[in-house]
């Protein structure tokens, strides 16, 4: 069996820290070749066959660097695919997107109807990198669909977004017509398909904004002890080092809740979904404070914490927002405490 | 008339003005940089006009000779209508002005000052890659030469954070004339004409997408000895006058701006149906609250500077709860607005509250960082107003 | 007319900084002697007849010595009785109200029913000091009224708080016959009443909150001037010169919103809850950052932390929680700004 | 058996010990510091008697023996069960016993171990009212003379912040024996009958009420040569055993607790009748993922020990982050309890999260100050794990 520190070992191999954000489709590609998108593919299905732990590893690392490459939602659309019980031509996907044909799940909510025709029209909202994609994986009102994005009455529309480490469409379908071999489950077989998904976009997302995290920190801490004012370096004003202190004591400890619940398979729903808002929460402070502890540099395009920045606000929106999540962490927890 | 009847007669007269002439397009005219400053151009000059573009320069120029008191009542006036604020010739009318008169020689004076009124604009070049914070630690170096029977600087170097440099027309120059002594002395103040050959701009890519400030790159700039402001070594002192030309007015525009656009955040909960969500409306009860007070606060601090009660300190705290509110202010805003603020959206150039809500959160930091990072002004707080002990000058690792 | 400054410096003559929580009693004779009872009563009923920002001076620098003397429910009752249009006796109880005796308004909510035959039941909250009162000033159903304290029906039941600096006692009201005579108002007019005392309630209140944590800054500045740790003075240490400065720059800021409030008739009823429930979060705040930099001492009773720390407490729940308080005034807001 | 079978067995019989013999009512009986006395010695004494009092203690020891993973699951299972915390025990069983067992004579580990399990109880002389976080300043002073006949140091001095020590029988007692060289050196470690007469007690109120700690005044107090643990003038290096002796087990058994009582925040919700206020859910939301956040950093750091990975500064964080989701949890309690917490109510001697918020509230600054405050724990954050620079030694006003 793969070790954990292999992967993440063979991870900073191939994506070192001191190149952020590297070019998207070698990324892609070096991604595919580093057999990531087997990593949780079960063995039967020919794949690794690890846990979330693994996966979980390879995010927090793609995070580190903030990788261009979509592996988040590629792999939740091959999760997908995996627990599908109605897609015909299982193992036929199963082989191209372990491969590194790219089908992602969308990230955002979709906005759909269905005509008395079966035919769907609407918005998909989150699809990352879509001019990439072959198929979305989506959630219909019928069911989780894979939509070929050459389909007829299917189109790709970019929605340029802050974060430039990422590239974010909608799919919007006008009387599309849902091919039923490629329907990854019916309406009623969604929920459960969508309580798979969910914890696995919410850990891969936590996993995501706790490498960009670490490594927000790891510049904060080299910048300040290189940057002198007043003759002394940054690093010795004892303020701006308790505040660095706090951006390590709050992303270590949303860091031990991550590994828990990536090594806990009994984790519920919620649980890993309260992850996912704390890290998100966690990134955007620790991004805040990477700015304003660089000084003007900090906001200059030409530096780089303005990336982790975006990124950190667009990981807040993605597949449910702090407002929304601590809501329902609290409305369950609440329910569960009675 | 007593002051205060005069005060409101003034501000009939300058909110008629307004009614009258305000621009109101002025957001989308200033999409592009370039449409920015055509903007700029056309609303100062029509100020100019009006009498209410230098309210604080001396009697002898038209519409000056104005107290601090009416300053503040014209500004509050542009604030409320929401007009769009003087940036471009912010560092000519106020920096320059200051700088011109209080330190210059007439011949200085009488050359520049009225060139201003016609809408030449200035840059200053003070910041340094290097220095930050600590602007005495600049490096930029001028060596004195004579050159072609003239006596010159022969300057070599490069400025930072030079606000809208690439538009301007001259430049309030800092350089190091010296290395002997303590790092203040040493420090010379030129007036540098920016099409003199050798000076390079380069715009700075804020992350928020504004290209308000500039890198200024001098390469053997040659400057007449005449274009010196006060003695050679003795431009630190110079600086502060630049320095202290504007404080107080700025904040209380902001602040009254930033009040004025709560309606944003209104619009926002609206149109994301939050009108019911108790602990939004408890955030934003608590944001009216804050922006409220630091009006009071901005309003405070300027009464004080008309009563001659500043002390040493007062703008930072102002400075401060400014940055904090507007702080506050745009991560409501990023926050209620959810997904919808991370599409990109077109940004106002040189506004801050515009509800392109993650530009004007980008922006805010402006405010925490720059002339005077919030940093800084701690120090200022604790040491020089709460008299904590300051840290040791040898305290080196 | 009688200068701000005057009444300011004959109070921190009067009540010293040096002594915190002077005793109760005597506090409220020398406060009587003082004549503040006399300041905001109008000149015709024969008194100073002075603004908002006199009594906001007086109860700042009360709040600044923790004083145990109920000045601001007696400045409210005061006021009650003032503004009263239907007081049988009126001009009587201005001169016994304003030569000592004491007839607070309530602080908390009252929760009476009124029966069939017009007698009262239930319970008036937050009566400070009643043990000192001759009546009590009460929102009834039936509008405002003076209810002496030996009535038939009547009976203050103290309800020890944390806040050493003060008294809280319900008045449990027993089929108690309100006297005509002594009501304030009609059921109508009670609004209108509300409309004046809650104002008044909310500026005093902020300024008690602002002149206590105005004292707390100034005791922590000494402290950790005095203190030494590791050779020298804490306040040599920049993380904790920051918080000491983040504490000046919020009370300064709330302290500018209050004298902008108090000088301003024109104030809305909102504008000044506001300022009350931002007065009271910065008297949070800094107590807490008080107790934090007094370290170990700070959290024994002999130290003086403690008091201004559960004053502040008690403050944030008099006349209304912030969270109330913020609550209506973002819902006014929102009304106001569509 | 597999470990982790040989600890799952270990968890069902202590579960099964605690279900049959749990405390129920300890809270209620805890009301006065005297009751809370009794309550303590009685169930040290059943889990000394059941094996689980001393699980960390060597083998030789009834229930001593146990690896730290079975430790851990000892403590997990006590403080799922809520039973009370071994607050009294905890100096005796933790400092005392290390102490003893690392640097201790044979005679004295002899005369005082098995005195611990009969329940015998210690307090820790270290903190004095000068030095604060700066340990190693200490000034109690200890002067070695003759008398009658014997050897014996003479004490004169104060400590604070004894943890109940109004009740312990004996002390660790740090003094100074000389006052030359670095101030770590001329510290010496002694152990101290807390009956010798010219010792007297002083418990300390604290702001809700407790009298957890105390102040011992030392009055001529004559201790034995034979009561010195370590050579004279070394105590600095034995009291570092002493420190040692318990990291992590406290902050897992705590944040495990403070998971538990989520349950009372949940109450006042309903009480209060908040459950349909979002803003409220959503804080409520937010503090369960922090303690969660907190049991897992606990946890971490646990298993971290147990493997022998344990680097420096670890433990700081792991307290920092309990401390700051205490203040939360707290906050949000008296918040949302409104008035009703600001009537006093019983307190529950030496316990956290009773449900009386401002008691709780106002202990949560105990975990952010004692043992180390927040402060001290940033700097070795910043300068052990971060490696930022430290602060000049010489760096005095």
């Amino acid at each position: 069996m793969i070790e954990l520190n292999e992967l993440t070992d063979a991870a900073q191999k191939a994506f070192p820290a001191d190149k952020l954000s590297p070019a998207r489709d070698a990324s892609w590609e070096l991604t595919a070749e580093m057999g990531w998108m087997m990593v949780r593919l079960p063995e039967d299905d020919g794949g690794l066959g690890l846990d979330r732990e693994a996966s979980t590893a390879i995010h927090f690392e793609m995070g580190r660097v903030l990788s261009c490459a979509p592996l988040i939602p590629a792999q939740l659309g091959l999760q997908a695919v995996i627990a599908s019980q109605t897609l015909a031509e299982r193992a036929d996907w199963l082989e191209r997107l372990s491969a590194g044909e790219y089908a992602p799940l969308h990230m955002l909510p979709a906005n759909v109807d269905v005509a008395a025709d079966g035919t769907v029209s609407g918005t998909v909202g989150g699809v990352l990198e879509g001019d990439m994609a072959v198929a979305v994986v989506a959630k219909l009102p019928t069911g989780y669909a894979l939509i070929p994005t050459d389909a007829e009455g299917v189109e790709l529309i970019e929605r340029p977004v802050w974060d430039p480490s990422r590239r974010l469409f909608d799919l919007v379908l006008t009387g599309y017509a849902p091919d039923p071999a490629l329907m990854l489950s019916d309406a009623e077989g969604a929920a459960a398909l969508h309580d798979i998904l969910g914890p696995e976009a919410h850990l891969a997302l936590a996993a995501d904004c706790l490498g960009g995290a670490t490594a927000a920190l790891a510049l904060t801490v080299e910048y300040l002890g290189m940057r002198k004012q007043f003759d002394r370096p940054l690093a010795m004003f004892q303020a701006l080092k308790h505040r660095v202190a706090d951006m390590k004591i709050r992303i270590t400890t949303a860091e031990a809740l991550l590994w828990s619940r990536a090594r806990d398979p009994q984790a519920a729903r919620l649980q890993i979904a309260g992850l996912k808002a704390l890290a998100t929460d966690v990134y955007q402070f620790v991004t805040e404070e990477m700015i304003q502890l660089h000084g003007g540099i900090g906001l200059t395009e030409e530096h780089q914490c303005h990336l982790f920045m975006k990124r950190a606000m667009l990981n807040l929106q993605l597949c449910g927002s702090l407002d929304w999540l601590n809501e329902r962490v609290g409305a369950e927890a609440l329910a569960a405490l009675s | 008339m007593t002051d205060t009847a005069n005060l409101e007669a003034l501000r009939s007269e300058v909110r008629s003005f307004l009614e009258a002439e305000k621009p109101t397009d002025w957001r989308d005219a200033s999409r592009t940089q370039e449409d920015f400053v055509q903007t700029q151009r056309d609303w100062f000059a029509r100020l100019v006009q009006a009498g209410y573009a230098i309210p604080h320069w001396p009697k002898e120029f038209p519409g000056g000779g104005r107290s601090l008191a009416e300053q503040k009542v014209i500004y509050e006036e542009l604030a409320k209508a929401d007009c769009p604020r003087l940036l471009l010739s912010f560092v000519s009318t106020y920096h320059a002005f200051a700088t011109l008169h209080e330190c210059a020689s007439e011949a200085q004076k009488a050359q520049y000052m009225p060139r201003i009124l016609e809408g030449e604009t200035w840059c200053q070049g003070f910041s340094e890659p290097g220095a930050g914070s600590d602007l005495a630690a600049l490096k930029c170096k001028a060596v004195r030469e004579v050159r072609d029977g003239q006596e010159v600087y022969v300057v070599n170097g490069q400025k930072i954070w030079s606000t809208m440099a690439q538009f301007a027309d001259m430049c309030l120059l800092l350089v190091r004339t010296s290395s002997e002594g303590v790092k203040q002395a040493g420090i010379t103040y030129l007036l540098m004409d920016m099409k003199t050959p050798g000076v390079s701009v380069s715009p700075i890519h804020q992350i928020q997408g504004d290209e308000e400030f500039a890198e200024i790159f001098l390469d053997n700039v040659v400057i007449p000895v005449e274009q010196r402001v006060g003695e050679e070594g003795k431009g630190w002192a110079v600086a502060q006058a630049t320095l202290a030309s504007e404080r107080g007015l700025t904040l209380m525009e902001l602040s009254y701006r930033m009040r004025g656009a709560l309606s944003r955040v209104a619009s926002l909960i609206r149109e994301h149906g939050r009108e019911q969500d108790r602990g939004v409306l408890r955030d934003f009860g608590a944001l009216v609250n804050e922006v409220d007070a630091v009006c009071a606060i901005a309003d405070q601090f300027l009464d004080n500077r008309i009563k001659g009660l500043e002390r040493i300190g007062d703008a930072s705290i102002v400075k401060n709860s400014y940055s904090r509110a507007l702080r506050a202010y745009s991560k409501l805003g990023v926050r209620l607005g959810g997904i919808d603020e991370q599409y990109v959206k077109p940004i106002t150039f040189g506004d801050l509250n515009t509800g392109n809500w993650m530009a004007d959160f980008m922006n805010s930091y402006a405010w925490s960082i720059a002339g005077g990072s919030e940093e800084v002004q701690r120090n200022i707080i604790a040491e020089r107003m709460l008299e904590m002990p300051r840290e040791p000058k040898n305290w080196v690792l």
